[in-house]
């Protein structure tokens, strides 16, 4: 009964975390942007989607927090990464470049929304006895249908618009980018705004479940990129598994190890595949 | 004062001697290690522990640390040899994680968060002694080290497998070992650097060794400049004396003094990498050192 | 011929359902120029990449001298004496040019190189040589990244030069050269042959496979159809028509 | 994790100009310098709101008092809860400032700040960390606050009174969770409880609902959190969300406004030192009403303590400006020693040998947002 409590708690912590992961996957497979930055889209739709619930206004919080999150990684795209990307820039320039935009970012929603945790109070989250031992909130099932319908729109999106296949042409084949070169300065925004746009839902939802705090977009950083390695680079579908995968793996594993432990375990999977199946699970290999 | 000007200038001495390994396997190497911190926090505790059970003398504990550094460094080597660019840096991050746990746990070794109390002060062959000497001497013979061996064979051997693996290995250079080479000595700095802080802190525990410390040393070499000699130990001194200014500045509340300067600080990273990324020693008309 | 350096046998080496290399026997000999030469795809490189233990070979096997190489890594195959080009080069870029050619000469991954003194000076007058083989001793400060294309080429040579390997596996190297450094190249060639290098070449210019090789192994999807010498094996029509793009066996 | 915070340690240069700009040692109406070692960035910050309220206030108390000659003047140093920038910070109010008195907060801080403190000769006051290994760290390092053994020792009779037999236990791994995990472990079977389950959880851990589901399975009669910060408030959340209707308990950290105002916490029990702000002595009366003038909200435990541990310089130095003496920690310390005991907020405040303060616990629980003492 445990393991089922885990592994339904474990799923809907996995929703979430595939979703960013898809997120992060599209822009690293669109643009080859290690968007270090994501984390803070997290953090910024949070608070926006926070603020405007606070003055009664969910549904206009869910757009703004979506709009907020759309604007923030164009405005990184534009602003940070492609000035850095016209002159050589490796990764690891646009990587620390990222980083100093997340510090910044969140020490200002520090100074502006308060230090610490903040939640969206809502019944939604408060769990019933839905089986004997078994709990579920109705945010659960939320999350899972956001969850399927976000991927549904977003897979019909990349195979039937113009637009989508390009950007997944483009995943596939970094060859193309190369080729392209900046010509594909639209392609990337696209991916940049559809990317960012999915973080937006997830943090909602976990503004409502486990609740913010002003560092928490480097947790979500640290596990999008994580599944988007696990789960291949350049496979949203991977990704998005992997993300799924990383927070039934670190929920179930209470089942295994003691409470400490449940952290680093997401890290184990990871460091595991990049030592032993660096390609990912659907990824082609990519040791040069 | 002066004991204040001493303490301030032994930490940018022991973060320039960090700033300046880590660079040897950046810039050098290319290895993209945000793990740096785990080997700092390695030599740390061993240091500390030979302080601690033996006996204080800086000498053993700096080798200690060197050894337990450079000798773990395989940890990070082996995902090193076989995948480069973003998978390694990821593959370093789930390292840092990793340790950031077993650190906290492996009280036995660590002291779990509550750390390791009542560090001696050091001595050397009995005589008791600053840390300040120790970490300039140690400093000044680490980036005579790295000078060295930067310019000379294994330097050019780490920038072609840098530059293009393939090549060099075609050119009969072992890739792996030349790799773990770079990666033990860097670590072994690392280590050094950490026998060091746990002598001059008298205290260690595991928040000195997290992701955030690696990304700081980090930052330390992008913005001095990757590649260089001096930039690392420019990047430690601006990086620990920057904010100065900033508390004396009258109109920021005290309680939000750290967050300015938290504020200024990512501004300055983010600005530096837009408009001269080769960073502040760096040869700009080069572009950047490394690719 | 003169002796045989290196051999093998019956090569093979597939990519999922493709059959890049399907037994390929070639031998190469000391003072000898030998062009691989086929249609886009027939194999050349994967071979030469099944050689230097780039790529693990399915079957088949390999020696140098007798010594079998097969299962060892690519730094090991170079250090008994193979070198290679490879067609995008690979210099090392932000180095300079002499760095490039230093690096070739510096084999030990260890923190110094043996020898001392003594071994460095040499070392340094073989890259010196190999600069002023290759006509690069003026541009030895200017960083790989910022020379002309041929200069590029001329450095990638330079590295095998002063690598002082006697097995030359060469990737296309006279591509996109136009006449007087196809000269020097062809020189630079007939030299390394004078001293006994065994050398073999990918080419797709058939003039420059005529004038400078003296075997040529014709391949076919992973296959070697003919060896010998250029005349006999360039005037096989049926060769030709491979080579040209049309299969009689399959417009028959 | 605590987020990308990378120049918190950069803040340990704060102050290389300091040297320059002030002068090196103060006289006369030269104010006595209050240095306090608070974290003031980074997720645990709102503590150091708190505690520099409470200290703020007294200072201003003092000086409407005319208690002392010279005024007192607060120098900050950012810790953010690490021992590192806890080191830097102490050496830097020592031989920079010339801090007086210097005034700290959590555990590991408190532990590493100590040496320095004791080779300074400055006296360094707690009045936030708990854990119980910070008594006699040194002669120079004073603790304003009963420490968590006291703390818990004090609740395990209410617990068992309430029959709130079998605790779980969700702790981070640190000393002051040790602490209380090693005094359950002992204390509550001689009381006739039982220690149901242990959970520790990383400091940085977020998601509770696999805990939860853990600790379910150990059936207790409550769950005992000992945790601190806004970590505090996520478990609470957490736990409530995951189907623990067992009560929640703990100690005085949680008398944080992120706790108290959420409405999960309804209910939450915790112990913390006894304070009564509306019945109590004229002085506790005071700050209480000056407390909410000024800040617009109900003082908490910290807000008293760090109050507390001003006013007690205040009262130390002007013993010893009465005698002519240097303000400086041996005099300050001989000054404790000799009169020991003190008015103070919530009474009053004892102190041993070592420096401890002694002081009544009460038993409160939260309700509607409300910190409310219960027994």
């Amino acid at each position: 009964m445990l393991f089922l409590q885990l592994l339904l708690q474990g799923i809907q912590t996995g929703a979430l975390y595939a979703l960013t992961a898809a997120g992060f996957a599209l822009i690293f497979g669109a643009t080859r942007i290690f968007h270090f930055a994501h984390g803070t889209a997290f953090t910024i739709a949070g608070y926006v989607f926070l603020a405007c619930w606070r003055i009664d206004q969910p549904v206009l919080g869910a757009l703004a927090a979506i709009a907020a999150a759309v604007l923030f990684g164009l405005g990184m795209e534009r602003f940070v990464y492609r000035p850095i990307q016209r002159h050589e820039g490796s990764f690891f320039t646009v990587f620390v470049a990222a980083f100093g935009v997340a510090v910044v970012v969140q020490n200002l929603v520090g100074m502006i929304a308060g230090r610490g945790f903040a939640s969206v109070d809502t019944s939604l989250s408060m769990a019933e006895e839905v089986l004997p031992e078994i709990f579920l909130a109705p945010i659960f099932w939320v999350a899972i249908s956001v969850a399927v319908v976000l991927f549904a729109a977003l897979s019909a999106f990349l195979t039937r618009t113009h637009a989508g296949v390009a950007l997944r042409a483009l995943a596939q084949n970094p060859d193309l980018l190369r080729a392209y070169g900046l010509s594909s300065n639209r392609l990337s925004m696209l991916a940049f705004a559809v990317g960012s746009a999915m973080v937006a839902p997830a943090a909602i939802l976990t503004a409502m479940t486990t609740g913010l705090n002003e560092a928490v977009g480097h947790h979500v950083m640290l596990i999008s990129m994580a599944a988007t390695i696990v789960g291949g680079v350049g496979s949203l579908r991977g990704a998005a598994l992997a993300g799924l995968m990383l927070g039934v793996a670190e929920s179930v594993a209470l089942q295994f190890v003691d409470t400490q432990w449940a952290e680093g375990v997401s890290f184990l999977v990871l460091f595991a595949f990049i030592i032993f199946r660096p390609s990912g699970i659907f990824g082609v290999a990519q040791t040069r | 004062m002066i004991a204040y000007a001493a303490n301030l200038a032994t930490i940018v001495a022991i973060f320039a001697i960090l700033a300046a390994t880590l660079n040897f396997i950046v810039g050098y190497a290319g290895i993209f290690s945000v793990a740096h911190a785990v080997f700092f926090g390695l030599g740390a505790y061993a240091g500390a522990q030979v302080a601690l059970l033996l006996m204080p003398d800086a000498l053993l504990a700096c080798i200690a640390g060197a050894i337990v550094a450079g000798g773990l460094s395989l940890c990070l080597a082996l995902p090193a040899l076989r995948v480069r660019g973003e998978y390694f840096v990821a593959a370093s991050l789930g390292l840092q994680m990793m340790a950031t746990t077993l650190f906290s746990e492996a009280k036995a070794f660590t002291g779990g968060i509550g750390g390791l109390v009542g560090i001696p002060r050091p001595t050397l062959f009995g005589i008791e002694v600053g840390v300040l000497p120790l970490a300039l001497v140690a400093l000044a013979l680490i980036l005579f080290l790295t000078a060295r061996l930067q310019r000379g064979a294994f330097g050019r051997t780490l920038q072609s497998v840098r530059d293009a693996e393939s090549a060099a290995e075609a050119l009969g250079k072992n890739v792996a070992a030349a790799k773990t080479l770079a990666m033990a000595f860097a670590c072994a700095g690392a280590g050094i650097a950490g026998a060091l802080f746990a002598l001059h802190l008298s205290f260690v525990n595991v928040e000195s060794f997290t992701m955030d410390q690696s990304v700081l040393v980090m930052a330390m070499v992008i913005i001095g400049g990757t590649g260089t000699l001096w930039g690392p130990v420019v990047g430690a001194i601006i990086l620990l004396s920057l904010p100065s200014g900033l508390a004396f500045l009258p109109f920021i509340p005290p309680t939000e003094v750290g967050a300015v300067q938290q504020i200024i600080y990512g501004l300055a990273m983010t600005l530096l990498m837009i408009f001269r990324p080769a960073g502040l020693v760096g040869d700009l008309s080069k572009g950047r050192a490394t690719s | 011929m003169t002796q045989e350096v290196l051999r093998t046998e019956s090569l093979a080496r597939a990519f999922g359902g493709v059959q890049a290399v399907a037994g390929v026997s070639l031998s190469l000999y000391a003072g000898a120029v030998t062009a691989l030469v086929g249609p886009n795809g027939a194999g050349k490189t994967t071979t030469f990449n099944l050689i230097t233990g780039n790529l693990r070979a399915d079957s088949g096997t390999a020696q140098i001298r007798g010594k079998p190489i097969m299962g060892l890594k690519p730094w090991q195959v170079a250090r008994l004496g193979v070198a290679r080009s490879f067609q995008d080069l690979r210099l090392f870029t932000h180095m300079t040019v002499r760095e490039n050619v230093l690096a070739a000469t510096e084999t030990a991954s260890w923190f110094w190189q043996p020898g001392g003194r003594v071994a460095r000076r040499q070392r340094e007058t073989r890259a010196d040589a190999a600069l002023d083989a290759t006509g690069l001793t003026a541009l030895a400060d200017a960083r790989a990244v910022d020379l002309a294309y041929a200069e590029r080429k001329f450095l990638s040579m330079a590295r095998i030069l002063a690598a002082q390997a006697d097995i030359w596996l060469l990737d296309e190297p006279a591509s996109g050269l136009d006449l007087a450094s196809r000269i020097r190249f062809g020189q630079l060639l007939k030299d390394a042959q004078a001293r006994g290098v065994a050398i073999c070449l990918i080419e797709h210019n058939l003039d420059v496979v005529v004038e400078l090789s003296n075997r040529i192994a014709f391949l076919d999807q992973g296959k070697v159809l003919a060896e010998g010498d250029p005349q006999t094996i360039l005037k096989d029509p049926a060769l030709a028509a491979i080579y040209f793009g049309d299969r009689p066996q399959e417009a028959a | 994790m605590t987020g990308p915070q990378i120049a918190r340690r950069a803040l340990l240069g704060t102050a290389l100009a300091a040297p320059i700009i002030r002068p090196s040692f103060a006289q006369g109406s030269d104010p006595y310098i209050i240095g306090t070692l608070f974290p003031m960035s980074g997720p645990n910050a709102e503590y150091g709101s708190l505690f520099t309220n409470g200290a703020a206030l007294a200072i201003e108390h003092a000086a409407a008092d005319n208690m002392l000659r010279r005024p007192m003047r607060i120098q900050a140093e950012d810790t953010q809860a690490l021992p590192q920038q806890g080191v830097i910070g102490m050496t830097k109010l020592i031989n920079v400032d010339k801090a007086h008195y210097v005034l700290v907060g959590f555990t590991s801080v408190s532990k590493a700040v100590a040496p320095v403190a004791d080779r300074g000769k400055t006296v360094t006051v707690n009045g936030g960390a708990v854990g119980p290994d910070l008594a006699g760290l040194s002669p120079y390092f004073w603790n304003v606050i009963p420490l968590a053994h006291l703390e818990t020792q004090a609740f395990i009779p209410f617990l068992m009174q309430r029959n709130l037999k079998r605790i779980a236990l969700v702790y981070v791994d640190d000393p002051l969770g040790d602490a209380i995990l090693g005094l359950l472990r002992t204390e509550l079977p001689k009381a006739g409880g039982t220690l149901a389950g242990t959970f520790s959880i990383p400091r940085t851990a977020q998601q509770f609902g696999p805990v939860a589901a853990r600790i379910r399975q150990a059936r207790p009669d409550a769950v005992y959190i000992a945790s601190f910060g806004a970590q505090q408030a996520q478990i609470i959340k957490g736990l409530r969300d995951n189907g623990i209707r067992t009560p929640l308990v703990g100690y005085s950290a949680l008398s944080i406004p992120t706790v108290t105002a959420m409405p999960e916490a309804e209910g939450v029990i915790f112990t913390s030192q006894k304070f009564d702000y509306t019945g109590g002595s004229e002085i506790t009366r005071r700050f209480a009403a000056d407390f909410k003038a000024k800040y617009g909200s109900e003082p908490g435990a910290y807000n008293a303590n760090y109050y507390n541990a001003v006013r007690l310089f205040a009262l130390l130095a002007k013993e010893l400006e009465a005698e002519n003496a240097t303000v400086d920690g041996e005099n300050l310390r001989r000054t404790l020693l000799r009169v020991r005991e003190f008015d103070l907020v919530g009474g009053k405040g004892r102190f041993d040998d070592q420096g401890n303060m002694s002081a009544d616990i009460q038993v409160n629980e939260i309700r509607g947002g409300r910190v409310v003492p219960i027994a």
